[in-house]
């Protein structure tokens, strides 16, 4: 096994690889932008190496920063974690070429996976079937339009070197195309350095259903069943589950070896996930992409299958068998992860960075928080702004949804404004509780959540509670009281009415 | 101490005594008798009879956030002792909407120019932040009174972008 | 099932009930001392009441004042939790007599197995075998005295009344007989109220392992497996693991049914403990005594079977049946839990109350905390010093072991002293990775433990941080710095000692 | 600035300069360039080249405790400046061994008399604190020279409860 990995990545997902590398004695060395040496995974680390300016293109996303920093303190392997370098496969050459391991498949499977439009072609030659579209970038705007009519609006316009929704918008008409194309290419080419984008016909009521493989180095290749990913907010995640509502046996066998025969295909070793979309009204899947990387969400799967995902990857890297076989498999209970974002769910999910001046997460049975931040943690503008993971593990979905809202409400954070109010909603909301999930779940749920004003006596007390801290701090609330009052108050309508959308209903 | 509450866009009367650990408050004519703790700086348990209730407080722009019972509540606290006297306020034109930048960022992309009519809905300014692109839009329709940024720009939150009316 | 019901507790497990309640939609009524106003498990309830002054005679153990506060906020049912008045019968009798629920079996079930003489005779009704002994309480020091002798040395004087270590003594030779009688009857009667004693023949390396039944108010009764406690001081658990080392399906099967008969001789219902001695040099295991209730340690077999002890109690209280039977529970896994005190390792486990200045606990995957305590909070002198619970779990009990290594290593409490430092220790102990426990294990395990310095650098960077913080606040580290330099020194000569002697070896 | 630092049990010379976010440290000779970072009060995360030693201090009654690394070293601070002269230190005679109460508690027993021959790891006093019987044992043998304490009196960590010569 190594004895030095580098962490080449920040937050939270960095934290989880610093644990994984411990629990199997192994230096953990961390990076860090000039902005993060103060950050929770730096505090953690064996070691750190500064690689950069706060942004991070000259910093997370400097191969070469980052390379001369594994070989500075002589690291043997490096885990990429997800985004950042985690899909780049000049970044894995780079890494292989200074003589290093690195953790994640070869890049010749990053490159024909990476490009989501070769990616489609792998599918196709896989026998596994497709979303209609172009299998080919778009090379101009007016082939995107001539393209959209000939499959018929609403069309998704994605990036093809994309990932996490970066690059990626919905189109319902001809008339938004044309922002749409402009904004997914400068979004594409800000994420990836790479502009270019693909079309696909968007499918009917469409679930995100993704499935787990791991493939040693040694020609096994399994798959540790489905997550649900369906609640999405701008093509990005929110929540996840292991298994699927739906939980259909028959399926999660067919995806897996659907999944299963394109890993084959390529090659493919180590932890990777193969995202299909099911629709909701057929029932047909049909392949997405592939993320030839760690995921977000993969807590909930080491929740149902009790695998180590990070463990895993450490030894298939150190050229061992996988500890286990598809026979081995099996899946207990349900899982359920919430991402906390530092975003503001009132004000269309906009980033909150700040100061976190409170924290108190929760904790208990079936608890398990995957948390990039500490009390008084800054959350900088510079980064993704998901501060922390909570997943829950019940005997049943229903345990695991009671045990989700009992979690989300011990949560504490103040100082930044976060995704937990809108947790709250969605796990008391029916269809979510019915497990009636899909891609436009938000903007329903947006809908038809009845906002519960709380009861006047909380109110009342909460401003008491006020009085008392500013009674003891003694200063006014408003630097120019009498000029600020109505304003404060006209912004405060925003504000409040916003929180009060929030509300637990 | 007399003070007045603004919650929930509502400003209200608050009268509040508190001595030690007791804490006696009248809003709007409601009476609360409360037992007072601070297990932590600026975490206020108050115990009205057997109900627990703990507030977490916060300082912000517009006030305090107190979070109770896994609920967020926006305060303003404004005390007349300390109110200076000949208040000009009320600088905002209802006839205008401005666009306002929700947080700091950088403006990459501006649809429309001075002048131009707008419809409800139309995408005004494109803002990044946090590697995401955010397309402004206007709050209504109308002509485009002035525009305060052009691409390249830093805003800050709060920062008018641009002006329709 | 209920709406509203009373915690009859404080600490880390009043939260575990409180949090068991929240996910059932059932409001959690707290109870505290004077001393507990601040506490956690106050702030984390919906209702709490003052039950009196801050020892907990006046309080905690006052059946009346808990009792009138049930009835005060029309509460519908009462958990004990564990210690205190959780194995009370006449506090169950108050219970019911006053028209609530008591959440555990009856009162009569309680008296049998309350008292370990008459628990003793169950067993051997059921069939079960027990440690020779008196079967009767002494009636004298002059008793003790000739039992021993007819059993010879070395023997074990134990509360007849008592649980938990309270009033137990192990007993090498005649000269220390008095002096040990003496103490454990002051100490059970301060403990339980009953001073009685009766005696038993020690058991050679003995393993200490306890059967979790469970029992609905229909007529199953099932067993959960076994947990092993035999890492002990003052014959109080430190380290629980659920399975036992031993890990062997046939004497779980015999253990189980042993104490399955006994939970049906007794009528048994709810959660209930059958703790056994298994003699590691015969193999034979004997009956111990009944905990008739829950345990400090059922997170270890929560985390294995996957069932949620205090859901599966609120239910059996509310008349359910069982969701699950004998057939139905499995053993995943491997879990070990560490109970964390305010106490002082290198000073004979002395109790350390105190303020917790610092806090930041472990988390990630299969680490699961069930604290007491937050940042700030008063670890008082007048209850036990337990202030939380570190429970892991791992597919094999070496990776449970791994994951407990790095969760220890993550733990940061300041303030106070703890066990932590003990524990840093023991997951590092080749005899405590082998699996070869037993209840004499701390002694041996102090006497081997290779004491290994740290590094000098680390030791000079602490110095430097030190003279950093001294110079950031520049009060002199002593109130008469002259007078106290060698005096200090003196103290610290100790106190360091002692520190190093808890190092990571 | 120079200082000397009370150490396992060892006092050196520590001589430092912090400048900034820049920390040089001389200890007996040894050198270390140090950056310095405060992610909270009281957290100093310490980079001695890639090297991450984060420690966190905490005043006690003999210093600072200092947690590194899952280790916790007692460190004590010594500031010549501020030494008064003529210290008439060493009040400790070698020839006794105190009994010393490790914590707040109750004196529930007393084993032996004033002038009572006693064995090493003799019972002297018995101590209950949160709920525990604990029977403090003579660290020698030696004669009984004082008792300080009664059954019944309530004792702080630190006192003494009886001497052996």
């Amino acid at each position: 096994m190594f004895r030095k990995v580098l962490i080449a990545n920040r937050g939270e997902i960095a934290l989880r690889l610093i644990r994984g590398c411990r629990e199997l004695g192994i230096k953990a060395v961390a990076i860090y932008s000039e902005a993060d040496a103060e950050s929770l995974h730096v505090r953690a680390a064996d070691e750190a190496v500064c690689v950069g300016p706060a942004a991070s293109n000259q910093s997370y996303l400097n191969i070469d920063a980052v390379v001369t920093a594994a070989k500075s303190v002589n690291a043997e392997a490096v885990h990429p974690g997800y985004g950042f370098l985690a899909e780049n496969a000049g970044f894995a050459r780079a890494v292989v070429d200074a003589g290093l391991t690195f953790i994640g498949p070869s890049a010749e499977a990053m490159d024909l996976m990476g490009s989501k439009t070769s990616a489609r072609r792998v599918a196709v030659e896989s026998g596994v079937p497709i979303v209609p579209g172009t299998v080919d970038a778009l090379v101009s705007f007016d082939e995107a339009q001539k393209t959209a009519e000939k499959f018929g609006y609403p069309v998704m316009l994605k990036a093809a070197a994309g990932g996490g929704g970066k690059g990626m918008r919905l189109v319902s008409g001809s008339d938004e195309l044309r922002s749409a194309f402009e904004t997914a290419q400068t979004e594409a080419a800000a994420a990836f350095g790479d502009s270019a984008l693909y079309l696909e016909k968007a499918v009917e009521r469409p679930r995100h259903i993704e499935i787990q493989i791991f493939a040693d180095t040694h020609g096994n290749v399994v798959h540790l069943g489905e997550r649900e990913c369906s609640i999405q907010r701008r093509h990005q995640k929110v929540i996840e589950e292991c298994p699927s509502p739906i939980n259909d046996p028959d399926l999660r066998r067919r995806m897996g070896e659907a999944a299963v025969k394109i890993g084959r295909t390529v090659n493919y070793t180590g932890a990777g996930t193969v995202e299909f979309l099911l629709s909701d009204v057929t029932g047909e899947f049909y392949f997405l992409e592939m993320n030839t990387r760690l995921q977000v969400e993969h807590p909930v799967t080491e929740l149902v299958t009790g695998f180590d995902l990070v463990r895993e990857q450490l030894f298939v890297a150190a050229g061992a068998q996988l500890s286990f076989t598809q026979e081995d498999v099996r899946w207990v209970g349900h899982a359920i992860e919430c991402r906390i974002y530092a975003e503001d769910p009132a004000n269309n999910f906009f980033p909150s960075p700040g100061t976190i001046t409170y924290l108190r997460e929760p904790a208990g049975p079936g608890v398990r928080i995957d948390s990039g931040v500490a009390n008084l943690s800054e959350v900088s503008i510079y980064y993704d702004p998901m501060i922390a993971k909570l997943a829950v593990w019940g005997r049943t979905r229903e345990e695991a949804i009671e045990r989700l809202r009992r979690a989300l409400d011990e949560y504490q954070v103040a100082g930044i404004t976060t995704t937990l109010p809108f947790f709250r909603g969605v796990v008391r909301d029916e269809e979510f509780i019915a497990g009636r999930l899909d891609t436009g779940f938000i903007g329903r749920f947006n809908e038809r959540r009845v906002v519960v004003d709380p009861p006047q006596e909380h109110v009342d007390i909460a401003a008491i509670a006020a009085a008392i801290h500013y009674s003891r701090h003694q200063q006014p609330a408003f630097v120019q009281p009498g000029a600020q009052v109505s304003d404060g108050r006209w912004k405060m309508a925003g504000r409040v009415e916003g929180l009060r959308k929030w509300r637990r209903s | 101490m007399k003070l007045k509450a603004v919650i929930d866009d509502r400003e209200q009367d608050l009268n509040i005594q508190i001595d030690g650990g007791r804490v006696r408050a009248e809003i709007d004519g409601r009476v609360y008798d409360l037992e007072l703790r601070e297990p932590e700086p600026g975490s206020y348990l108050l115990f009205r009879d057997t109900e627990v209730h703990e507030c977490r407080v916060t300082k912000t722009h517009e006030g305090f956030d107190v979070g109770l019972h896994g609920v967020n509540h926006g305060v303003a606290i404004v005390d007349p002792k300390r109110l200076r006297s000949g208040t000009d306020s009320d600088k905002h034109h209802h006839g205008l909407a401005e666009i306002i930048a929700p947080m700091p960022g950088k403006v990459v992309r501006i649809h429309i120019e001075t002048g131009d009519a707008v419809e409800k809905g139309d995408g005004i300014v494109v803002v990044e932040a946090m590697k995401m692109q955010n397309e402004m839009k206007s709050p209504r329709a109308g002509v485009v009174v002035s525009i305060n940024v052009k691409p390249g720009d830093t805003v800050n939150a709060g920062d008018v972008l641009a002006v329709v009316e």
